[in-house]
């Protein structure tokens, strides 16, 4: 099988399932207070442990992080645990940061949703206007889940900072892929998730900016997933900078390659994208056939959209960027990693070839 | 545990008359507004009866699957016939089709209905003429 | 090792590990959408099996069943999703009642807590008194995390049915132990943990009678814990009646045992227990020490109160049990296991009655 | 990964000096309002040093560790110089206890100064007789 369906979820590499076993069936041990017994501290070590990987990544402290179930709970805690005010996010964000702004609004929240230009970029001088003194926070995404366009974080940091407005970002698909240092960038908030980088799933963290504080959104005693944090730490351990080279290096043969075939537009950024997220569309053809021919194949990738859940409704981020209806329709988004291989991208290309020439061959619309 | 019937996945995967026919003496032509979908159905008649169909479709794989069925449904059958299938026989054929993707099935019947509309109306001129 | 430390959080089963592993290297992959390739449908399947083996357990529909990341979301979500009213809750629940029930008071709703006797069992004559007509949840907990007490929610779920009251009971400990039955217990949610049976930490379920709608606690797509949901569903299947016997058993030799040892108090119900949790009292001396020394033999359980991270506080739960400070001093709470043997019964009575006459030849308090 | 130093498990472990001595010349006592722990302290007196030690306590780790620790310190010692044992000796000693169990450390300290006191208090009294 080819698995191209990494913007998804991706694979737990075996040698974290290895650490999250030690967790599960011999320290399996969780303390519950500073003088629990000394089999049950290991819990307390891993989490320490986990902390300090996180934080030598983003340029935090170990003790302003906090583990949540993963993005979603993450970018929820952050939106409601602000105090009432204006918020300001993009167009283009997850249904976890929208949605909850959706239903933040009716409480009476006001909520500023920033454009983005065609390759996905946030204006930043409508950050700028839109800033009011009743600004709580500005929730900016990092990377896009479906076009992987890099927003200038370290810019709209400063101007975040200039306002004095709390800043998030949900980085849920640049951690690892795009320097993060929530210093030069003037982060306050950060949310990331373990099953996006070779994780388990049901883990995230939170970055909080000391001393600020946010309302609980789950309160009482919760027993931590400490088999999750450990493969969480083993995961970040093991991603290497030369994966991001490689999958760069597929990517750009991937835009070469499907750039040849004709009535095809590569969506996002030509400078500033994730190195392993691909979103293209086939004119004249649908992606649900696309995606199930290829699948026959044993090839593995979702449609254009497939992180929102949509069913039949075109892609909010792509209508944002001011493509139609139709654009949307034919289009998948490649996901790659680190395991995917040279030869495998080939495979795919050849079949994806056939496969759009199949379907445009059956189609009525012709170029 | 597909959400698709294996008859309908066997279609999608070997569509049946699939192409515009040569010297097709109809054709009715759909698009869905939901999805943007597009079909067109090609008749060729001999004694009221179709003889010959093809197909060219845009969209998803129910939309194949099923425009790949009637097709199969129709052939051979009476123009009269052929005029009262409906989505529900297509979605039984293929064993059932998925709630929100009914309105995929309904695209097929409807371009046959309108090809063989299409087909008596220029038959009338003909004969009147 | 011994392992008596089961009420804090148990060890992840073998048979557990392996279908949790299959869908963390093998079936990795998840649906987004109902159009997803193949390879990520098994995802679904495992989502309705599990629903269906807990729904099955429980008497319900396993369209009544979502997941969540453990007890506490579970029980955040209820509070937090009926509409604002007044709420009865007992004085022992879990902490993820207790403070959440805390902090909806100042918001505005009023909120009830309601006694129990010195066994732990609540007050339903108080609980028929305290509904109001603008009572819009009674939150009871099954059996409790500390001494075990079961509670007769068949007739507390009677009493909120009379009333038409929405009725939740936290079932975190009880679930498997105990039988339960949405039906002729008219109970309309139902939340239940995994790391609790011998399932992976992180992963919970929520039952939510039709056509009962809760407000959403996180909103947007989140990624559903596969693995964990494989997990949960696996461990359920594993946990035999017989099981439940054995300890019993077992819990029956430790009280008869332990009672013997002078100064001795055991805490809860003669009759309605759970067959697995014992907490005991050894006056004139501390429970830490007894923990930590207990530890030097490789004896694994925690203090009176663990699952509440109390630090030096006494019990809320012996408080409300109507114990004072001194009776919570020298507690420990055994928690047992289908794993513990009768004779490691047997080596812990042994080392348990050598460590309580040391710290008592120690304590300059004498009985 | 204790919160305890290796230092506090050792005399956790193998208390020095525990236990009520016989013909002891004066002993004080603490209890500790925040836990409810108590503890006793026993020395036995000659020229103004302390000859014996010995001590009771119901408590913590820390507090047994402790109790412990300031019985190794005081032994030997003048009375002078067993006034100055503070808690920050015996917690110095133990190589650090955690802040929230600092209040254990004062329980040892004050009840061998109390147990000193007495001893000065009852012998002023023998020798104004
Ligand atoms: C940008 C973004 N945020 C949040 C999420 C949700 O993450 P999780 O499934 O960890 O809750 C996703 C999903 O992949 C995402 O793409
Ligand atoms: C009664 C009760 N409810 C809730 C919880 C919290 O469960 P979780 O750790 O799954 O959030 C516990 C902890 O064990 C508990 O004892
Ligand atoms: S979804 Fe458009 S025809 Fe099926
Ligand atoms: S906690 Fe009481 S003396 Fe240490």
């Amino acid at each position: 099988m080819i698995y191209l369906d990494n913007t998804t979820t991706t694979k737990v590499d075996d040698k974290v399932l290895q650490e999250i076993e030690i967790y599960q069936k011999e320290k399996y041990g969780v303390a519950i207070s500073d003088y629990s017994p000394e089999f049950s501290m290991s819990s307390k070590k891993v989490m320490d442990a986990t902390q300090k990987i996180i934080s030598e990544k983003i340029n935090s402290n170990p003790d302003e992080m906090i583990f949540t179930s993963g993005q979603t709970e993450g970018n929820n805690y952050v939106l409601k645990g602000v105090p009432k005010g204006h918020i300001i996010t993009t167009k283009i964000e997850h249904s976890s940061i929208l949605k909850t702004c959706k239903s933040l609004e009716k409480q009476g929240y006001d909520v500023t949703y920033l454009d983005v230009n065609e390759e996905g970029n946030v204006d930043l001088n409508q950050l700028k206007e839109s800033l009011r003194k009743d600004t709580v926070l500005v929730s900016i995404q990092h990377a896009n889940q479906e076009v992987g366009t890099v927003q200038n974080i370290k810019e709209a940091g400063k101007v975040c900072k200039d306002h004095q407005a709390l800043f998030h970002v949900d980085a849920s698909h640049s951690f690892l892929r795009v320097p993060i240092d929530v210093e030069k960038m003037n982060i306050d908030l950060l949310t990331i998730t373990s099953h996006l980088i070779h994780g388990p799933k049901g883990i995230g963290a939170l970055y909080i900016r000391k001393p600020i504080r946010l309302k609980p959104l789950i309160q009482g005693t919760r027993i931590h997933n400490i088999p999750g944090i450990a493969g969480f730490g083993k995961a970040i351990e093991l991603w290497k900078d030369k994966d991001n080279k490689k999958m760069r290096k597929q990517r750009e043969k991937l835009i070469k390659e499907i750039g040849k075939i004709p009535n095809t537009v590569i969506f996002g950024s030509t400078e500033g994208s994730l190195p392993d997220v691909l979103s293209v569309n086939f004119k004249f053809i649908e992606g649900e056939s696309i995606v199930l021919y290829l699948g026959m194949e044993d090839i593995v990738l979702s449609t254009g959209s497939a992180c929102a859940g949509r069913g039949l409704k075109p892609s909010h981020v792509l209508e944002a960027m001011g493509y139609g209806e139709e654009d949307s329709h034919g289009s998948i988004r490649i996901g790659l990693s680190r395991y995917i291989e040279n030869e495998d991208i080939d495979i795919f290309l050849k079949e994806l070839k056939e496969v759009v020439n199949r379907l445009r061959d059956m189609s009525p619309i012709k170029g | 545990m597909s959400i698709y019937t294996e008859k309908v996945l066997e279609h999608f995967k070997n569509p049946r008359n699939q192409g515009k026919i040569k010297d097709y003496d109809s054709f009715g032509e759909k698009g869905n507004p939901v999805c943007g979908d597009v079909m067109h159905i090609y008749i060729k008649v001999e004694n009221d009866k179709i003889v010959d169909i093809g197909w060219e479709t845009m969209g998803c794989a129910a939309a194949i699957a099923t425009t790949s069925m009637l097709s199969e449904l129709a052939k051979g059958k009476s123009l009269d016939e052929a005029m009262k299938l409906t989505k529900q026989d297509v979605s039984d054929e293929l064993e059932g089709l998925p709630p929100v993707k009914m309105h995929c099935s309904n695209l097929a019947a409807e371009a046959l209905h309108e090809a063989i509309k299409k087909y008596r109306e220029k038959n009338k001129k003909k004969k009147t003429k």
